[in-house]
């Protein structure tokens, strides 16, 4: 296991460190349903992605690696799959997107995600 | 009469196992009764395995008195790596008590079922109070700290969902479960706990050789937290006075083969485990108990037997009157505990044995009476004595041995304890009991009164006579309970090998 | 500082379980005490396997003695810290809490489905899950239909 | 006693207890049930990690499948069906209950200070039996994993109960929730099928290689982490998972509740069957060595697994993998069936008598 690699994993890692936090800044400050769940499955899929492959880097060849690989694809199946039903279900129980001048609808109800097809109509 | 010692009634091979099969039976019983389809296969799978269970039941208890304790090594690993099982001449009196109500109770089942629970329900009830039997036996019989938790929360999880299936007919049963699992838990984890303490500091599970290593290990203050919560985690399992919030409830609006099985042998067999605590695992010299047992437990218990008798002698509802009468007299088993000694400890196991008897019968003459008119008021009950004289017989021969009239096994209960207590020069404690028994002899009066002389009010529903499929296992409780009243050397003697034996094994 | 390291976890082992404990006294809604009591359950799971971690102990799986992976282990600690506290050269986490814990846990899921399953019905009976308005029907209306709420 | 040196794994520990401490707090705060259930399985997410860091790796995967996974599910059936959302909160009513909780974790706190210190390899839980059961497993029993062999042979009676702990709550929450009348439930379950086609080909994807793993989990439970409890959890999740993407309706055909409860109880008779074969060859409750018969011992080709001169372990091995067998079929039925009970109960009117 060469020094430069190990540097690379422990990069990579580090990285999806940062990402993971960029995800939960997002969770908390964007405006509506749909970007929270844009940020908080970025964050499963990117940063985890990130960090299995640092650890892959890190770890010696094999089995772990191996493993690493499954739950990696794991997480790239179920992460969007979720996210999906996720969108699917606040968009059946009546949340609309916010798109267009934030400053207005921020200024209607505090950027919360409630539904608000009353007040954009 | 002839001594246990003498008697074999099973083939060594069995005996040998006996006391395992006595906890497995009823398991497999569960299953089975599960399983059937019908309520009536159920209901003979369950007589069949109780009859199993009672019979091996008293068979590990001719053993016990031929050998001191029987220890039967599970696993084929000897403690501390293995679990056993240990019982003790109490344990397999106690294990006797719960066998044989069991079975009266599940001979009762196939009348009061029908009235309390929906026809699809009767198999998975009598599943769930098999399992309960089966964990109750465990928690007597088991030698393993950490499996008597185990045994406690099989037969409290069922009995849980039990309670609650009184709610079909009466939706109080509903928060009553909930609070009786809620504060049940609680116990059940105190007394994880606890034990969590104990084996920090021991490092072993095995009760007895908890004992040893405590009395090597000394006092320390984890010792004396592991000690406190087991206290508080069974007192509350005990409804001991302060902690019984749980339990007035639960035996009111439970079905009445629940509340008959819960108060014959439920909350004994956590005193039970509470004396094996309290004189067996924790040493001689542990101070801790000593001023446990004179300045918490005694004042604790003599105000529970005073104030809930009290409570019952006001409650117009005749199910929590006698459930208020069962924390009474809980405080009256741990008031022998106070005393202490030899003598206190072998009079609070017999009257334990004694007073799940009473309530057996009680609870039992009461199921069958609530079959004909759906009362629970004890003015409802007014003259019922005419409609029904045989079941208000059963019910009257129970009250009696409650009260304390001689000739029946709660006289002599009664009166060992306040010689025990008398001969420890308590008379304090003496004082309290005697109290205890006058408040005890006005509300048994007051229901056997209406029972009795009240006219019926008019157009009251009349009541039934119960099925004889209820007053004959009611009766024969009760004529136990006045047998042991007259000659008391089964009871006696075990209790009192008992007593000797959790004294025995101290180092 | 030492006393403070042998500590820290029996300290906030407890306050966990203090926590759930409040939930459960503190709460009228019946939903909410089990979760307390789900709280308390688990975090005295915490409290026996803090009992049981063996300061550079590894997980309770034995690895045949003498082998290269047996060596890795051990070679990571002071040689005479594994061999006053190894069982054949590596040191071992204790399995016996580890065990308990496992029937503790299964234990509180099985109560807390039976504890849901009655709150279930209690709410289908009174139409409410709090307390102290079950206790207000409870003592004005004894059978019969009820006016909800 | 030695004094602990703390190394990265203290580290660790230090910062999982803060979180889980924080949760802790957030549950006991906030108002929202929601909230409060979904901060709990973050809780039992936190705890599992906390559990690895103390190389408790049985009980992390139990805690992770168990607390995380089945009790949030069961928590948030339950909380659909009693419409709880918020919690009024009255501090004056909070008085008591703070005072009790600081006095009994204070007393707590200082007893528990008497206790031998953290990772202390010479306290007595750790030096008694704990070391015994690590000595004497290799020989005893042969199984690498001691976690498994104390489970499933040294403290099998124990594991027995537990079995039979969830049994009882099946029968308990069939008892509470059960329609009752044999048949179709009366009522239309409110899982129905969607239109997710995404979810919908996933699931299909994933519910296979769940049940694969379930088995993995399984079979593997004696060489690493897992067994009976985590597989049968994990088996019970691909069948909820399947009712949850395709409808109730359809699971239920497949895994009708009544055939549910009985493998439940048919899984606590396996274990106790393989109890009283013991006796019936001459052993004890539960003692695997006797497990086969001398005949049947010697039938068996020495080396089959390995290891020929241990003949021994033939009992112990097929012992383990039968209770083990016994605690999947009653865990991952029993665990489906409460699912079956929340799921399939609509929220109903307030009425007195109904069910029971």
């Amino acid at each position: 296991m060469s020094e430069p690699v190990q540097m690379i994993g422990g990069a990579l890692i580090l990285l999806g460190a940062i990402w993971s936090i960029m995800g939960a800044v997002g969770v908390l400050r964007f405006p509506d349903v749909y970007t929270r769940i844009h940020a908080a499955s970025l964050t499963d899929t990117g940063a985890a992605t990130l960090m299995l492959f640092g650890m892959g880097l890190m770890g010696e060849a094999g089995m772990v690696t191996l493993k690493l690989f499954f739950v990696w694809a794991f997480i790239m199946l179920t992460t969007p799959t979720s996210a999906n039903a996720l969108a699917n279900a606040a968009f059946g129980s009546g949340h609309s997107p916010r798109i267009g001048n934030f400053q207005i609808v921020r200024g209607k109800n505090g950027g919360g995600s409630a539904p608000d097809r009353g007040a954009r109509a | 009469m002839i001594g246990l010692e003498t008697l074999y009634v099973a083939p060594a091979s069995l005996v040998a196992h006996a006391p395992i099969l006595a906890i497995v039976i009823p398991l497999l019983g569960a299953c089975a009764a599960g399983l059937s389809p019908g309520g009536r296969s159920a209901w003979m799978i369950c007589v069949a395995t109780a009859v199993f269970t009672a019979w091996m039941s008293l068979a590990t208890a001719c053993e016990v008195m031929r050998q001191d304790a029987v220890v039967y090594v599970l696993g084929g690993f000897q403690p501390p790596l293995g679990i056993t099982l240990r019982v003790d001449a109490i344990g397999a009196l106690l294990g006797l008590l719960i066998s044989v109500v069991g079975l009266l109770a599940a001979v009762v089942s196939g009348h009061s079922l029908v009235a309390e629970i929906r026809k699809e329900k009767h198999s998975l009830f009598l599943s769930g109070f098999l399992l309960c039997q089966a964990g109750l036996i465990g928690i007597v019989y088991t030698g393993d700290a950490f499996n008597a938790f185990v045994c406690l929360e099989i037969s409290s999880i069922g009995t849980y969902a039990l309670v609650a299936s009184g709610g079909a007919s009466d939706r109080r049963a509903l928060p009553a479960a909930f609070n009786y699992l809620i504060l049940g838990t609680i116990g059940a984890t105190f007394y994880v706990i606890g034990i969590g303490f104990i084996y920090g500091a021991t490092g072993t599970l095995n009760m007895v050789d908890m004992a040893a290593r405590l009395a090597a290990h000394g006092q320390s203050a984890p010792v004396h937290a592991g000690f406190a919560f087991i206290m508080v985690g069974l007192g509350i399992k005990a409804a001991m006075f302060p902690l019984h919030g749980w339990l007035p409830g639960a035996y009111a609006y439970a079905p009445s083969l629940i509340t008959l099985l819960l108060a014959a042998t439920a909350t004994k067999t956590a005193i039970y485990l509470m004396a094996r605590f309290l004189f067996e695992v924790f040493p001689d010299g542990a101070a801790a108990s000593e001023v446990f047992l004179t300045w918490i437990l005694g004042p604790l218990a003599a105000a529970g037997l005073i104030v809930c008798s009290l409570q019952a002698i006001f409650e117009q509802d005749i199910r929590r009157a006698l459930a208020f009468s069962s924390v009474a007299q809980v405080g009256f088993i741990l008031l022998g505990f106070a005393v202490g000694g030899d003598q206190g400890l072998s009079a609070s196991l017999f009257f334990v044995v004694a007073h799940g008897l009473i309530k057996g019968v009680l609870f039992m003459a009461l199921g069958g009476l609530t079959i004909g008119i759906r009362a629970r008021r004890i003015v409802d009950f007014a003259g019922i004595g005419r409609d029904a004289p045989w079941t208000v017989l059963a019910f009257s021969v129970g009250a009696a041995s409650l009260v304390g009239t001689p000739l029946t096994m709660g006289f002599l209960a009664k009166w060992q304890m306040i010689e025990a207590a008398l001969a420890g020069e308590r008379y304090w404690i003496a004082a309290v009991m005697v109290a205890g028994s006058a408040l005890t002899l006005l509300y048994v009066g007051r229901i056997l009164e209406v029972m009795m002389f009240r006219e019926p009010a008019p157009g009251a529903p009349r009541a039934k006579e119960a099925p004889a499929g209820v007053i004959l296992p009611a009766l024969v409780l009760g004529g136990i309970s006045i047998w042991f009243g007259v000659d008391s050397s089964l009871p006696g003697q075990l209790s009192v090998a008992g007593a000797a034996g959790l004294f025995g094994v101290r180092p | 500082m030492s006393w403070f390291i042998a500590n820290f976890n029996y300290i906030v082992v407890v306050i966990l379980m203090m926590t759930g404990l409040f939930i459960i006294f503190s709460s009228a809604n019946l939903i909410r005490r089990m979760i307390g009591l789900a709280l308390f359950q688990s975090s005295t799971g915490l409290f026996y396997i803090s009992l049981s971690k063996v300061s550079g102990g590894t997980a309770a799986i034995v690895v045949p003695p003498d082998s290269a992976e047996a060596r890795a282990l051990a070679a990571q600690l002071d040689p005479a810290y594994v061999a006053a506290f190894g069982v054949k050269g590596v040191v071992y986490a204790n399995p016996l809490p580890h065990v308990l814990i496992l029937t503790a846990i299964v234990v509180g899921v099985a109560t807390l489905a039976v504890g849901l399953a009655i709150a279930v019905r209690v709410r289908e009976a009174y139409g409410t899950v709090e307390a102290p308005e079950i206790d207000d029907l409870g003592r004005s209306v004894t059978e019969g239909p009820e006016n909800g709420r | 006693m030695t004094p602990a040196v703390p190394d990265v794994s203290f580290v660790l520990n230090v910062s999982l207890l803060v979180m889980l401490l924080a949760v802790a707090v957030a549950i006991a705060v906030t108002r929202s049930l929601l909230a409060a259930i979904l901060l709990l399985s973050v809780y039992s997410f936190l705890g599992a990690a906390w559990l690895m860091v103390m190389d408790a790796a049985d009980v992390a995967f139990t805690e992770a499948v168990v607390g995380a996974g089945v009790s949030t599910l069961v928590l948030l059936g339950a909380l659909l069906l009693t419409r709880g959302e918020t919690i009024k909160t009255d501090w004056k009513q909070q008085i008591g209950p703070l005072a009790l909780v600081l006095a009994v974790g204070g007393l707590l706190i200082y007893a528990a200070a008497g206790l031998p210190g953290y990772g202390d390899p010479a306290s007595p839980a750790n030096s008694y039996v704990g070391r015994a059961y690590l000595q004497a497993t290799y020989n005893d029993i042969g199984a690498p994993n001691v976690v498994t062999a104390v489970l499933a042979s040294y403290r099998g009676f124990d594991t027995l109960g537990e079995t039979t702990v969830i049994f009882a709550a099946c029968i308990g929450v069939a008892l509470m929730l059960d329609p009752g009348s044999s048949g179709a439930p009366a009522q239309a379950s409110r899982i129905r099928p969607g239109q997710h086609i995404v979810l919908k080909v996933i699931s299909k994807l994933l519910i296979p290689l769940i049940i694969l793993f379930a088995f993995y989990v399984q079979f593997h439970g004696d060489l690493g982490a897992g067994g009976g409890f985590q597989a049968g959890v994990t088996l019970a999740v691909a069948v909820i998972l399947h009712a949850l993407v395709f409808g109730l309706d359809e699971t239920t055909r497949a895994f009708p509740p009544h055939l549910m409860r009985a493998i439940s109880s048919g899984g606590v008779m396996v274990y106790s069957a393989v109890g009283v074969v013991c006796i019936l060859n001459g052993g004890g409750f539960l003692d695997y060595d006797f497990l086969f018969t001398p005949q049947l011992e010697a039938a068996i080709p020495p080396g089959l697994l390995g290891d020929p001169d241990s003949k021994h372990h033939w009992g112990q091995h097929f012992g383990i993998l039968l209770i083990e067998l016994g605690v999947l079929l009653t865990v991952s039925s029993t665990m489906v069936s409460i699912f079956f009970g929340f799921a399939g109960r609509a929220p109903r009117a307030a009425s007195v008598g109904q069910g029971g």
